[in-house]
């Protein structure tokens, strides 16, 4: 299922503030992205607890976004997003040592005003999974368990 | 040939089994020892912080911990340092005591049981270094 | 009541006070030199001598330093009093031959020649002692003496040498009547701090000053500053001012205090500093003082500044040519990109000043005139009007010519080439910035900052006076660049958002808050310093965190963080947001049904 | 329950250490009225009862059976399933058996390179002809076989419908007590419940240690600092898995000043404790620029074995990938 067959499935969670209003703004301006990412809006990323990541990976997305508003002073809650670039770089450390490979974890920043960043951002993200191949966590480990 | 299984092995730490044939005469043609369980120790340890180890050998046996507790205490000290303090060397030299503790009543107690040479016991300094730490540390 | 005569006028005296002072509250004239209303009498000038008769016996005395006692007969202008002050004034030109103010009086006298020749013809001090008791009566700093004997009499400090006891205060040479002392501008001054020369110690803050209450700089001021002049050993030193204000509003122990008020709305009306173009070294700025900013211009042309309002370089001439460099550190990548919107207006103001008060030629290096209020592109017309030459451009540098003159270089967007000016003043319209404890006030008032370093607003269309912080509204250059009617605007916005919002008498949050759990909370303590907004609080007699919903905003960061699970977030649970991902994820019932149905149905067909 | 009124219970372990039995003789003089007041059916560490015998009881015979120990291999699936069979209340005694413990680091791994490591490459091991476990094996007299050593260590709840779990590394005597007593008096909790420890708090409840607002400037490890013995171990930067687990054991480590490693399990209202903890000790850390935090973070040298030092069995991901 690798190649062009497959269609990765990929799950972001966005603040309300800045990345979800960038992403309705692409989709409100008619920018051209894949339909690749199922938008999980929170109201800020410091809201993101690394087992959203974790929960969604084991339920079998093949890669997740965590995006917010820009530090410093974007956020919307002055530093939510302080413990946002606190929290994702032990995610993305953790993840690794699952053996999930970088490449399908990304946490950034996007604001509101970035909806081509945004569209961009998609069409990359969707693109690098899409070369790596479905992860399927969980029926890889069902099936692999024995 | 006949198998005769004794599964499991009971009254003793470990999991195993013991599969005896015998000939046709009834008599045993061979006895071997199956041990079916299999934990990785080994494995697993690699890639973990050395100063975790203290905490993690210990697992390998829940009834003698502190012989692995200490095996890996011992190494993780020396693999970070070669000089430490003398309260330290003295919990180390302290640590036969609790498995002398475990095991010496039953060696004044069983009178079918040899009693174990002096030899064995903990040095004598050893022990009063423990007595010296406990009240210290 | 002492009651005496003064040149036949029955006058009535205080107790204690002298002729002199009787004298003059009477409005008899009587000159003087060496005294001075603050301080002890000295009668050293001798110019206020009078005949004084008491019973029947007439003397000459100095009306200064003589009680008013009941009962004397005083007269001022006797030939006898005349010929004694004709006869001072002639020893006192002889020593100062050149000093009008004794000149002045001499004539008054009819004394045109000095009688003796000076031994100095520049010698301006009669000795008087003016200055030594001010500065031991007034300053308290006891620096200056009388040292010799004799001719060789003379005033200074102690041998005659510098000593850290004096700060230059001034007193002395606002005290001296005749001009004898100097003060001479040192290096290390603390004049140099302030660049368009000294000022007093105590000032008001500037002609437009709402209220028009002056300050005390205790930085300068010698009262303040006693302990580290003098090695604390004197006390109250100084108090001029204290002794001189009749509303008697001086109060040296006036402290700043922390007055703790409950409030129901803060406006934040921090306001603006203006950036520093040091900082950019090709504007020169603060190498030659003819590189002045605008706020500096401002001070420069103000009608209470220094030059009285006159425009004039720092050697006092008036320019001939004046450049005025707009976008200096907005606009500008190296510093704020931003546009501070105030300065097009104030520059061209500034030509305007200049062309009218000096006539000087003006040269504007301008990247885009922004005159977008009302009346402001009129008044660009005006000043187009008015001959100021316009160079669209960057003004890019300012460079010192050996012969004094500043070179600017821009370049003429219009003719595509680079163009330069030698001028004898540069204006540089400097770029206004958020405060430097912006930071502070931020996390004080849990307000946010856009990229430019200015507060954030609550919606940058919708909702321009609110912040995030409910009850906290932003007004003027606080949110923002704002010229005077946009911050008029803004701030009366604010100010009526504030008393609608005290009128209502309620506020309304956000439904999406944090709560604890109570009885799965352990107090771990690792939410407390994650709240941007402090809205959670450990309970000490519950041995609980809680959150205070009033405050909460519902980002969910301690909810992310509880490692105990013990805070949920409204709306934005974990059970919600797992659902969802479990959603993403799951074949829907009727989907898979339908699935099932047509592989079924695929299968009957084959 | 039988005839004489006692209670009919059973004690096995699966891949276990056997610190759990020891913990059960740690009861002391009270294991008499455990003695007294139950018939213990099987035990296989203490008594002497073949896996015949249990095989024969009728199903349910048994009415409690106490499971320690992970399914880490087919053996210890089988006896999941035995035993769930013959027993009426089937209870995941112990860290392994409730979420993998120690032993479930193996998942790091795979079976493949534990073999390697056990067998061939390590040191204490002379294996010229490197020799495998098989799971059969023709010898001159007969076949022997062993179980099958799975890829994956799980917990007994992932293989096996558990009625209660009772946490700890091992589950504290006091604790012990309590469920027994909970399970003669017939006052159990409802099915799935966590037994034998705190219902609702996490370690810090019971901890002594004086804790302040957090702000972490660098983690340390423990042979770089003396920690203070009155102040919280998180606040002084030592990585405690105490804020996110359940409490129930006293608070017995961080009481010498060893950080909480986690072994009874995440507290009630968490999915997975390693992602809490995770979330907490990141959350906390005090840095206002990526890169400061990028390096701070970077501090924690093994993620998963910090995070999941007795839980990855049971964690969201359960192991690493598998190629």
């Amino acid at each position: 299922m690798n190649g062009a067959d497959f269609e990765p499935r990929i799950v972001g969670f966005l603040c309300n503030w800045c990345t979800y209003s960038a992403a309705d703004t692409a989709g409100v301006s008619r920018m051209e992205q894949p339909a690749n990412v199922d938008i999980i809006r929170v109201m800020c990323t410091g809201r993101v607890d690394p087992v959203f990541v974790l929960k969604a990976f084991a339920e079998g997305a093949d890669g997740v976004i965590v995006s917010g508003c820009h530090p410093p002073g974007d956020c919307h809650y002055n530093s939510g997003n302080y413990k946002t670039f606190r929290r994702m770089p032990l995610v993305e450390a953790l993840l690794q040592q699952y053996g999930i490979e970088e490449e399908r974890f990304h946490w950034g920043w996007i604001s509101g005003a970035e909806a081509p960043k945004w569209a961009q951002l998609v069409r990359d993200f969707t693109e690098q999974v899409r070369e790596l191949g479905p992860l399927n966590w969980k029926r890889e480990l069902e099936s692999k368990e024995d | 040939m006949k198998k005769i299984s004794i599964d499991p092995i009971t009254r003793l730490e470990g999991h195993g089994r013991i599969d005896i044939f015998l000939d046709e005469e009834g008599d045993v043609a061979n006895a071997y020892l199956v041990v079916p369980e299999l934990r990785g120790f080994e494995k697993f340890a690699e890639g973990r912080p050395v100063e975790e180890l203290p905490r993690i050998t210990p697992r390998i046996c829940g009834v003698c911990p502190e012989a692995h507790h200490m095996a890996s205490a011992k190494a993780t000290t020396r693999s970070i340092t070669s000089r430490y303090p003398r309260r330290a060397k003295s919990c180390e030299s302290c640590s036969t005591l609790p498995f002398t503790s475990l095991t010496t009543p039953s060696t004044f107690t069983s009178s079918e049981r040899p009693t174990l040479s002096w030899g064995r016991m903990p040095r004598l300094p050893s022990v009063i270094s423990w007595a010296w730490s406990t009240r210290w540390v | 009541m002492p009651t005496l005569i003064i040149d036949g006028q029955e006058v009535h005296a205080e107790e204690g006070q002298t002729i002199l002072e009787v004298a003059r509250e009477n409005g008899i004239e009587i000159p003087t030199l060496c005294y001075h209303p603050l301080l002890e009498p000295y009668g050293a000038c001798r110019l206020c001598t009078v005949e004084v008769i008491r019973r029947g016996r007439s003397r000459l005395e100095t009306s200064c330093t003589h009680p008013a006692w009941d009962g004397l007969e005083v007269k001022t202008r006797s030939p006898a009093v005349i010929e004694a002050r004709k006869t001072i004034l002639e020893l006192m030109l002889s020593r100062c031959p050149n000093v009008p103010v004794i000149q002045d009086m001499a004539r008054d006298y009819g004394v045109t020649e000095p009688p003796f020749l000076a031994v100095d013809p520049d010698e301006k001090c009669i000795l008087c002692g003016l200055c030594v008791r001010t500065c031991h009566e007034l300053v308290k700093a006891d620096v200056l003496h009388f040292s010799e004997v004799g001719v060789e009499r003379r005033v200074g400090p102690a041998f005659l040498e510098k000593t850290r006891q004096c700060i230059g205060c001034g007193a002395c040479t606002i005290m001296c009547p005749t001009g004898a002392i100097e003060i001479v501008m040192e290096k290390d001054a603390i004049y140099q701090e302030k660049p368009l020369g000294p000022t007093s110690a105590i000032w008001v803050p500037s002609m437009q000053a709402v209220p028009r209450v002056p300050v005390i700089d205790t930085d300068a001021c010698i009262r303040f500053r006693q302990d580290d002049r003098t090695d604390g050993e004197i006390a109250d030193a100084c108090g001029a001012c204290q002794m001189l204000c009749e509303a008697d509003a001086i109060n040296f122990d006036q402290e700043d205090e922390v007055i703790e008020l409950d409030i129901g709305a803060i406006v934040v009306a921090t306001g603006f500093e203006m950036w520093d173009p040091a900082q950019l070294s090709q504007y020169s700025y603060g190498q030659s003082p003819n590189i002045i900013t605008g706020m500096e211009f401002e001070r420069l042309s103000n009608a209470g500044g220094t030059t009285g309002g006159e425009i004039l370089t720092a050697e006092g001439k008036i320019p001939e040519k004046v450049a005025i460099i707009h976008c200096v550190g907005s606009r500008d990548h190296n510093a704020h990109p931003y546009c501070s919107r105030i300065c097009c207006m104030y520059s061209l103001k500034q030509a305007h000043l200049v062309r009218d008060k000096t006539g000087a030629e003006v040269y504007e290096f301008y990247m885009d005139m922004r005159s977008f209020g009302k009346a402001y592109e009129e008044f660009y017309e005006r000043v187009q009007e008015e001959n100021v030459t316009f160079v669209r451009g960057r003004g890019a540098a300012v460079e010192m010519l050996a012969d004094g003159k500043l070179r600017v270089t821009g370049e003429d967007a219009d003719l595509g080439r680079k163009v330069h000016a030698d001028v004898d003043m540069v204006v540089l319209s400097t770029a206004i910035e958020a405060p430097h404890d912006a930071d502070r006030v931020a996390s004080l008032f849990g307000l946010g900052r856009s990229e430019d370093g200015f507060f954030a607003e609550a919606h940058p269309k919708m909702r321009p006076v609110e912040t995030n912080t409910e009850g906290v509204f932003l007004a003027g250059t606080a949110q923002g660049p704002k010229d005077v009617p946009d911050t008029v605007g803004h701030a009366g916005a604010a100010a009526s958002m504030a008393l609608a919002l005290l009128d209502k008498g309620e506020v309304v949050i956000s439904p999406q808050t944090a709560v604890v759990d109570e009885k799965l909370c352990s107090a771990c303590k690792t939410c407390l310093s994650l709240c941007p907004y402090t809205a959670i609080s450990y309970i000490e007699e519950d041995n609980v965190a809680r959150v205070n919903e009033a405050l909460c905003k519902g980002c969910g960061t301690c909810v992310a963080a509880c490692p105990a699970g013990a805070i949920t977030a409204r709306h934005f649970t974990d059970r919600q947001i797992l659902a969802q991902i479990e959603g993403l994820f799951r074949v829907p019932a009727v989907e898979a049904e339908t699935e099932t149905a047509m592989a079924e149905a695929e299968g009957v067909s084959s | 329950m039988a005839q004489n009124g006692k209670l009919k219970l059973g004690l096995y372990w699966a891949a276990s250490c056997g610190g759990c039995e020891i913990a059960i003789v740690e009861l002391r003089e009270k294991i008499l009225d455990l003695d007294a007041a139950a018939d213990i059916l099987f035990w296989p560490c203490a008594m002497d009862f073949k896996y015949k015998d249990v095989e024969a009881m009728p199903d349910g015979h048994m009415d409690v059976v106490l499971f320690n120990g992970a399914i880490r291999t087919s053996e210890n699936e089988e006896m999941a399933h035995l035993l769930r069979k013959k027993s009426k209340v089937l209870v995941a005694f112990g860290s392994c058996a409730h979420e993998g413990c120690i032993p479930g680091l193996a998942n790091l791994f795979d079976r493949k390179s534990i073999f390697e490591r056990v067998y061939l490459t390590s040191q204490s091991v002379e294996n010229p002809n490197k020799y495998l476990p098989q799971t059969s094996y023709q010898m001159p007299e007969g076949e022997i076989d062993i179980p099958y050593f799975y890829n994956t260590v799980k917990t007994l709840g992932q293989v096996e419908d558990v009625d209660y779990f009772v946490p700890g590394c091992p589950p504290q005597a006091p604790q012990i007590w309590a469920v027994v007593e909970a399970i003669l008096g017939g006052n159990l909790p409802p099915k799935g419940s966590v037994v034998g420890a705190s219902p609702d708090k996490t370690v810090c409840d019971e901890c002594k240690h004086n804790r302040e607002e957090k702000h972490v400037k660098k983690f340390y490890r423990p042979h770089e600092i003396i920690p203070d013995s009155n102040r919280c171990l998180f606040d002084q930067g030592i990585i405690c898995a105490g804020p996110a687990t359940r409490a129930g054991c006293g608070a017995l480590c961080t009481s010498v000043d060893m950080p909480c490693r986690g072994c009874y399990g995440p507290a009630p209202n968490v999915l997975d404790q390693g992602a809490a903890l995770l979330s907490a000790v990141a959350s906390v850390v005090d840095a206002d620029t990526e890169e400061d935090a990028a390096r701070i973070v970077a501090e924690v040298v093994d993620p998963i074995g910090t995070f999941y030092r007795f839980g990855l069995p049971a964690s969201l991901l359960h192991r690493t990938k598998l190629e």
